[in-house]
């Protein structure tokens, strides 16, 4: 794994509550890299939350709101976060109830202009 | 191996016609694909070369209908005969229940039809299968050619035929003896499943 | 239900008794009230194909209607061990402890029927036959009925950034217009029963517990989308202005107007 | 338009479950050989049969291809078209191999195919019958009903 994006997914598993962080290919839904705890499938998650932006997409368009950027879905327990890196790329972080996603999405933003 | 299923009642054969290049091979099943009404057939496919030479595989499915009580299918299916393409070859054959060869009667072309039989028995073996096991019968193509251009059959079942298996003359292009060598592999393949369940 | 259907439907079952046409047979004869008849063909069926679910699926809706409402409840039960999302077992259910009176019981297995296949018009018929029996047993059918147009008043973004929709995409209430005030409710609507598909399977496999609401930051907006109750859902849509957070208060507001008129609401 | 046809019944559950979730567009369960033993999904995309023998035969030579790069065999092969994506996948059961071909669209993803495939196998693991036991097949007098038969063909 290139440095800068081993670099930025170890950053964003340092946010509290982050189980795991990747980079996805958007659209077959294929997991890039990832670093993730024991236990985390990262197959499934890429495949998920690529699946979740794609409808997330459709229907912002829908709504004429534009392309989506960031996804937040929150659960009882636990919590998925989506940014948009661009080149059909997304960023996941997917991590507890507690997980703090405007730490999460921040490092996100970092990652993203690291690679630019 | 055929697939028989007892529930449905349906019967699923692989039938592989093997031989030198250019022997009749694709010629053949492109007769039966226009002679068999279109409800009893599927699709022709042909993966071959921009010179129209088989490259990978002819497959043509055949509805035969119910024979005692089972619904009948064969798959038909050639191979590539140029020697450079062994390896596919040796795929096609894989899960065949019955064999065609199809053997050029050009005088010229004996080694070719020698050194093909002679790789068809190899991959037979290699699937541990060989030629008194795997129903086979003889097509001896292109009859139609003046005779000092060509051996009789005599002559071919004497230089290939050391298992005295069925043999039939063909004119492919023409779809003689094409009908008849089908019936006769197709009597073969289902024989041996009356004879022994699937393996 | 046409004759010549299930004339051909007996065709293709003594054509070949072993094909799996006994399903569909049994399932006709069971709605033609031939009971008798529809218990042979399952019970034949069965005897060839012994761990076909949709056999035991009909045999147990035969069993419904002759009466036999605990055998029917053990052979649904079963199927719900092997498959805990099978709607037919699911929906049978519900419509057994519909007719024992147990109208919580019925709600709840109806409720997860949909949750499986929101798209299944046979179980939204179901609740909402369910739903009105309960409302009748309680006696309180009262019947205000507030407009739409006065669903979300008092809340910022009522009238154009505000949609309430079911779990089948067709609109229930609200209005949702785009920035250029273009009126969108409609394809807004179909599209979140989707999203909303994809984030309650994506919660239950990774793990995430149930999902309560999910945000999305688009280019020219932001939107909220959450579920106000089991059976519709609520997407608030506002320009960027509004930051994340607040725009998910603002949601939790408006759903809680939404919960109130919908319980007001005669579906 | 009938969304599935099975040919052994074992097959339809967990078909149906895959291409619920997977969100493919169809799904065939073939031998080795090619020959289907159930579809679902819609048919009209593609000849069932040609695409079955042709999705063999790729799973043969790339595990062909497998075999002389010394590595045992690809599990699973992909292919992304513009449209459409086929996903080919080898499955175990107690009688042999089965492969499974599975077309989807611009709705669905390789990623949801393979995390649904994976479960696609189970499922027909725990469903598949034990080795179907060896019966006799057809009557001994079967060759006047095979020569009709052929004779139909031909029109003779």
């Amino acid at each position: 794994m290139i440095a800068p994006l081993a670099e930025a997914l170890d950053r964003m598993t340092r946010v509290g509550g982050v189980w795991g962080a990747l980079l996805v290919a958007a659209d077959d839904g294929l997991v890039i890299a990832e670093a993730v705890m024991e236990g985390i499938k990262p197959a499934a998650i890429a495949a998920l939350a690529a699946s979740l932006a794609r409808q997330s997409g459709i229907a912002s368009e829908a709504a004429g709101a534009g392309t989506p950027r960031f996804l937040h879905l929150q659960g009882a327990a636990g919590t998925l976060a989506v940014m948009s890196a661009g080149d059909g790329l997304l960023l996941v972080a997917v991590g507890s109830d507690e997980m703090n996603v405007g730490l999460a999405r921040l490092e996100m933003l970092r990652a993203i202009e690291a690679a630019e | 191996m055929s697939l028989v299923n007892f529930t449905t009642r349906e019967i699923t054969c692989k039938i592989v016609y093997y031989g030198p290049g250019r022997s009749g091979k694709t010629a053949s099943l492109q007769y039966v694909y226009g002679r068999v009404p279109q409800d009893r057939r599927g699709r022709m496919v042909s993966l071959a070369t921009e010179t129209e030479r088989t490259l990978f595989f002819d497959f043509l499915p055949l509805d035969l209908g119910s024979i005692s009580g089972f619904t009948t299918r064969f798959h038909l299916y050639t191979v590539p005969g140029q020697l450079y393409y062994d390896s596919t070859r040796k795929l096609v054959l894989q899960g065949a229940d019955g064999v065609v060869f199809v053997a050029d009667s050009q005088v010229r072309q004996l080694d070719e039809n020698i050194e093909s039989l002679q790789g068809l028995q190899a991959n037979l073996v290699a699937m541990g299968s060989d030629m008194r096991s795997m129903p086979m019968v003889f097509q001896y193509n292109k009859q139609d050619l003046p005779s000092e251009l060509i051996l009789t059959p005599t002559e071919l079942d004497d230089a290939l035929n050391f298992w005295a298996l069925a043999s039939h003359s063909s004119d492919a292009l023409r779809g003689v003896g094409v009908f008849e060598t089908l019936r006769a592999i197709s009597e073969r393949v289902l024989r041996k499943l009356s004879e022994e369940a699937p393996a | 239900m046409m004759i010549d259907e299930l004339t051909s439907l007996v065709d293709e079952y003594l054509r070949s008794p072993r094909s799996l046409a006994f399903v569909d047979l049994a399932e006709r004869l069971r709605t033609e009230g031939r009971l008798e008849a529809a218990v042979r063909v399952a019970l034949t069926g069965l005897e060839h194909y012994p761990t076909l679910s949709a056999a035991y699926d009909v045999y147990a809706r035969i069993l419904l209607d002759i009466g036999d409402l605990d055998r029917a409840e053990t052979i649904w039960r079963e199927l719900l061990e092997r498959d805990r999302r099978h709607v037919g077992a699911l929906t049978g259910l519900g419509g057994l402890y519909a007719r024992k009176g147990d109208y919580d019981s019925a709600l709840d297995h109806l409720e997860r029927a949909l949750s499986v296949d929101p798209a299944d018009p046979a179980v939204v018929q179901a609740l909402m036959r369910v739903r009105r029996a309960a409302e009748d047993a309680e006696g309180d059918a009262t019947s205000a009925q507030a407009s739409e147009q006065t669903l979300f008043r008092g809340l910022d973004g009522a009238g154009r950034g505000m949609l309430l929709a079911d779990r089948h995409g067709q609109m229930l209430g609200g209005r949702l217009e785009t920035p250029a005030g273009d009126e969108v409710s409609e394809p807004a609507a179909a599209h979140v029963a989707s999203v909303a598909r994809e984030a309650t399977r994506t919660a239950d496999m990774l793990g995430l517990g149930p999902w309560l609401w999910l945000t999305i930051e688009a280019a020219a907006a932001n939107l909220h989308l959450s579920a106000p109750d089991d059976q519709s859902l609520l997407l608030v849509v506002r320009d960027r202005s509004m930051p994340a957070g607040r725009l998910a208060r603002l949601a939790e507001r408006a759903a809680e107007t939404a919960r109130g008129w919908l319980g007001e609401q005669i579906l | 338009m009938r969304r599935s046809r099975v040919i052994e019944a074992w097959t339809y559950e967990p078909l149906e479950r895959f291409v619920r979730e997977s969100g493919a567009r169809l799904t065939l369960v073939m031998t080795p050989a090619g020959q289907v033993l159930a579809q679902f999904g819609f048919a009209r995309a593609v000849d069932v049969m040609a695409a079955a023998a042709l999705g063999a035969a790729v799973f043969a030579s790339s595990s062909e291809i497998a075999r002389l790069l010394g590595n045992l065999e690809f599990s699973t092969l992909h292919h992304r078209g513009h449209r459409f994506g086929i996903f080919l996948g080898g499955c175990a059961v107690p009688r042999g191999r089965l492969l499974a071909l599975v077309i989807y669209g611009e709705d669905s993803s390789v990623g949801l195919v393979q995390l649904f495939f994976d479960e696609l196998v189970r499922g027909l693991q725990e469903a598949a019958p034990e080795q179907e036991r060896s019966r006799p097949v057809l009557a001994a007098d079967f060759e006047r009903e095979l020569n009709d038969s052929l004779a139909s063909l031909f029109g003779r």
